[in-house]
């Protein structure tokens, strides 16, 4: 049980840091850190006590296997994860050209 | 099995790649395409429309057949209520589409326009069909992804603050949807939406399912905006190109937020009095919250904007009261009644709302401004504008001819009869102030002439948007047809007996 | 950047894309597969950028030709995934093709197809990204 | 197993928390890599090379994007006492999250423990997968077969990216 918990801490990390930091790079490091700990948590899920990795040996193929649908989950997550992350650092690259900081409080063209 | 269900999703994704692939040598293939394959997908939900009614259809991808009962592939689902949002993703979809067409010569790079229209489009029927939660996860991304980009496609100051804004809180939105599936897995160990519902209907404990709940209500609530997560709805509607502040607006919150919504906590999980009264509250909130943030507002999209959270609001309030009726278990006909005014508000405000943006668009695309202060006495000169978004207008503050009139009566008749008075009262409420909010828009942008202008050179936008603007004008007066007997029953009532059956759902799988 | 990196990075990115194929043919037998392979050999051509630099991005000059790429490969993978259509079963990704003997490289009917077509996807996608990302500080600083 | 793992994700917390806190923004991105590099090593422990393999790559490749927008700027994010509004953020930043911990603490307790896991979906794509796909690979063979459909979502979202990235980064938007 207390992996799960410290990996839910590392979730909480990640979302401290994107409730109370002010710089748009360290928001995107922080959602990175949630993911993170996400595919984490998908990953200790599908573990099974002396369990091996799913990889079937022809010649012997009945064995404790660990649960490959949550690595599967995973594998998908993690692709998507990295197109977030490109999409978030092109937007951060161009405020940054276009106001000359990372501080959030200096970017607020929009209120109201 | 009907084969046309996957062709929803793979006919836009392929021609969004098609039109980056042929967007080098033709720029102006990518505008006809997409709407030559959104005039077929239009014309495919009609048609699954006509022929869906009460049969709902499984298609198992990859035809992978259930082992045991338990489903082992992906199954993708189309009954009476996700072939009603089908039709609102592809009409609305064609007719923005086609107000594309001028509109967007404005910006560089057409094809990417087009091609992530396309995506956004793929992204929301996937959504809509999907009958396996991870799935929807995945498809979710690819018309949130898309949606990011074309919020920012001006790549002015504020498109990009608007589209930061929107990606980080969409990505936490992403996040405490995995960990909901994360929680789910775990406890059910498959994926299949009618599956966890066999598994939940075996007995579950308390706590975690009121968290695993709250977990997905934050994170569809986000992409839906519901009021205390309404943050970036604003700025990315207002920000973004016009037709794409339609969809957004129109569409795009009903598929992957509201749509979710009803059906996970319908169909997925056993509707419990708690979470109901939550979500009453949370769609409470969002329909008097949202219009009082309206009254405020001089720039005509951020008033529109915001008048999306509120109208969105009736559509919760309405459904939460639903639910509230069937976890008390009594009164079935009177929850019927609520959802069905939800449901027929969902629609409408997909064709007023759409309407109403369009109209913005093409008042921004004739004067160049946005700002209702500086723009006036446009009814001479913009007449096709000025009559459609008087019928959006009227329609959207609840005036008898028109359909918004029809679906705010049924949700105030349902609450006054299930005893909610005071949200019944302040629906009306709400209904007049937005009444007031619109008689303002019109007089601003049409009547009032400001001195010192001359409106010569304020002319009638190109006749694909006029067209699109017509359409949409017809629609409002024609789906308030809806409402009455004969045609209510082969639209709506399949969808309202779907949600409200508590086995009709997860019995597609079994097949019991 | 010096001559030594340039050269070693000639040698290495070699070899890193040949050991990213290696991983995206045998996607079905060992660990990896489409995904992994396709950043590995993403990574090669990232390494030559990252060593090369300007003199790199003026030998591609634009980020349009590696988009083909990667919509090719997608669209391929997407009318694969439809071949199942228009087979006698009709149904949407249907592994059609014989299954072969587990454990063999021509084995698991459509699965190295689909491992190679997402695999020139990916890669081609990442150094997309990447090359935009370069050419932007470029053209933004000229 | 569960020691190691915990004495792994406790260093992943704290480079998390270094992150967040490091001024040098070089140095947060490298602490950020901290966690990244950790969770492939949670992963081989976990018995999955496939996840190892993509993770340890896709975080290079992050990691090298990071850097390139964090070696353009300035760098040093300056000292800035916190107004109210910064404290009000932290405390109820803080609130949220031991809220959160609790909940989660309690609502899981009733959950089958680490290692021990029952299967349903699952069980077909153990027993018999690699007959009914033909892969040894039994990640691949349900990545490409049984929810191939998933999969052409995912490599859907990263072509959507690619055409974001392109769109977001035009030097001119209007004509």
């Amino acid at each position: 049980m207390i992996v799960y918990c410290l990996c839910f801490v590392l979730f909480l990390t990640g979302l401290y840091g994107v409730l109370t930091r002010r710089n748009l790079v360290k928001i995107a490091i922080s959602l990175s850190l949630m993911e993170c700990s996400l595919f984490l948590f998908l990953a200790l899920i599908g573990y099974t006590e002396g369990g091996i990795a799913p990889i079937v040996d022809p010649a012997d193929p009945v064995k404790n296997y660990v649960d490959p649908l949550p690595q599967a989950l995973v594998l998908t997550a993690i692709v998507i994860g990295l197109a977030t992350t490109a999409m978030l650092m092109a937007v951060i690259i161009r405020l940054y050209r276009k106001y000359g900081t990372f501080d959030i409080r200096e970017i607020k063209e929009l209120r109201g | 099995m009907n084969p046309l269900i996957p062709l929803f999703v793979m006919i836009p994704l392929a021609g969004a790649f098609l039109i980056m692939i042929t967007g080098r040598f033709a720029v102006w293939f990518g505008r006809y395409l997409t709407t030559l394959i959104l005039t077929v997908l239009a014309a495919f939900s009609i048609f699954s429309l006509a022929v869906t009614g009460e049969n709902t259809a499984v298609y198992k991808v990859g035809g992978w057949e259930p082992l045991n009962g338990i489903p082992i592939g992906i199954h993708m689902v189309m009954d009476g209520f996700s072939v009603i949002v089908l039709c609102i993703i592809n009409i609305v979809g064609v007719l923005a589409a086609l107000y594309s067409i001028p509109y967007i010569k404005r910006y560089t790079s057409e094809n990417y326009y087009y091609s992530l229209f396309c995506l956004m489009i793929g992204g929301m029927n996937g959504v809509v069909l999907s009958g396996d939660i991870f799935n929807i996860f995945v498809f979710l991304e690819v018309s949130a992804i898309s949606s990011y980009a074309l919020v920012a496609f001006g790549v002015e100051k504020n498109e990009l603050e608007a589209s930061f804004k929107y990606q980080v809180l969409g990505a936490l939105a992403s996040f405490l949807i995995l960990l909901g599936i994360a929680l789910i897995y775990w406890k059910t160990k498959t994926l299949n939406i009618a599956d966890i519902r066999e598994v939940f209907s075996t007995g579950y404990d308390r706590t975690y399912y009121l968290f695993v709940q709250i977990l997905l209500l934050g994170g569809f609530g986000l992409k839906a905006a519901m009021i205390p997560f309404h943050a970036w709805l604003p700025d990315a509607h207002s920000s973004a190109p016009s037709p794409i502040s339609a969809m957004l607006s129109g569409v795009f919150i009903k598929a992957v937020g509201i749509y979710v919504i009803i059906r996970l906590f319908f169909n997925m999980f056993i509707v419990t009095e708690n979470i109901s009264i939550l979500i009453t509250v949370m769609g409470t909130l969002s329909m008097a919250v949202g219009v009082f943030l309206a009254i405020g507002q001089w720039d005509i999209k951020r008033l529109l904007a915001y008048h999306s959270i509120s109208q969105m609001g009736y559509v919760i309030l309405s459904t939460g009261i639903g639910m509230i009726l069937i976890a008390r278990g009594k009164s079935p006909e009177i929850a019927a009644l609520a959802i069905a005014g939800g449901l027929f508000h969902l629609v409408n405000h997909a064709a007023f709302k759409g309407l109403l943006f369009f109209n913005a668009g093409a008042i921004e695309y004739s004067t160049g401004t946005r700002d209702l202060q500086e723009m006036g006495g446009l009814a001479g000169s913009m007449p096709a504008t000025h009559a459609t978004s008087f019928i959006a207008s009227m329609s959207i503050s609840g005036i008898p001819p028109f359909n918004g009139f029809f679906s705010k009566l049924i949700i105030i008749i349902a609450a006054i009869m299930a005893g909610f008075y005071l949200l019944a009262a302040l629906a009306v409420v709400v209904s007049i102030i937005t009444l007031a909010s619109f008689l303002k828009f019109q007089r601003y942008a049409f009547y009032n002439k400001p001195e010192n202008k001359d409106d010569k050179k304020n002319k009638e936008v190109p006749l694909p948007m006029v067209f699109s603007m017509v359409i949409m004008g017809i629609l409002c007066i024609l789906l308030s047809l809806l409402a009455f007997p004969g045609i209510r029953e082969t639209i709506l009532e399949p969808a309202i007996n779907i949600l409200t059956d508590p086995l009709k759902y997860s019995s597609l799988i079994t097949g019991s | 950047m010096t001559t030594i990196v340039k050269k070693t990075t000639q040698l290495m990115a070699g070899l890193v894309f040949l050991y990213g194929i290696y991983i995206i043919i045998h996607g079905h037998l060992t660990p990896g597969g489409g995904f992994a392979g396709g950043v590995i050999a993403a990574g090669s051509f990232i390494l030559i950028i990252l060593a090369y630099g300007s003199d790199f991005i003026r030998l591609t000059r634009k980020e349009h030709g590696s988009t083909m790429y990667e919509n090719l490969a997608i669209l391929i993978v997407a009318f694969l995934a439809l071949s199942g259509l228009f087979t006698g079963a009709c149904v949407f990704f249907l592994n059609w093709l014989p299954r072969g003997t587990t454990g063999e490289l021509a084995s698991a009917g459509m699965l190295p197809l689909y491992n190679i077509f997402v695999g020139i996807e990916v890669a081609s996608s990442i150094v997309t990204i990447f090359l935009a990302l370069v050419i932007f500080k470029e053209e933004m600083s000229e | 197993m569960e020691t190691a793992l915990s004495i792994i994700i406790t260093l992943m917390i704290l480079g998390a928390i270094y992150a967040l806190h490091a001024r040098d923004l070089l140095s947060a991105v490298i602490a950020c890599g901290i966690v990244g590099y950790g969770l492939v090593i949670c992963f081989l422990l976990l018995k999955a090379p496939d996840l190892a393999i993509v993770q340890i790559v896709v975080e290079t490749i992050t990691l090298i994007i990071m850097v390139a927008v964090v070696l353009d700027s300035s760098r040093q994010e300056p000292f800035v006492k916190p107004d109210l509004q910064g404290y009000i953020a932290i405390v109820s930043g803080l609130l949220l999250i031991i809220l959160l911990f609790h909940f989660f603490r309690i609502s899981t307790s009733a959950l089958d423990d680490f290692g021990r896991t029952t299967l349903r979906m699952s069980e077909a794509y153990i027993k018999g997968a690699a007959d009914r796909t033909g892969s040894a690979n039994l990640v691949t063979g349900v990545v490409f077969d049984f929810r191939g459909y998933d999969t052409l979502g995912e490599a859907t979202v990263l072509v959507t990216a690619v055409i974001g990235v392109l769109t977001i980064l035009r030097i001119r938007g209007k004509k």
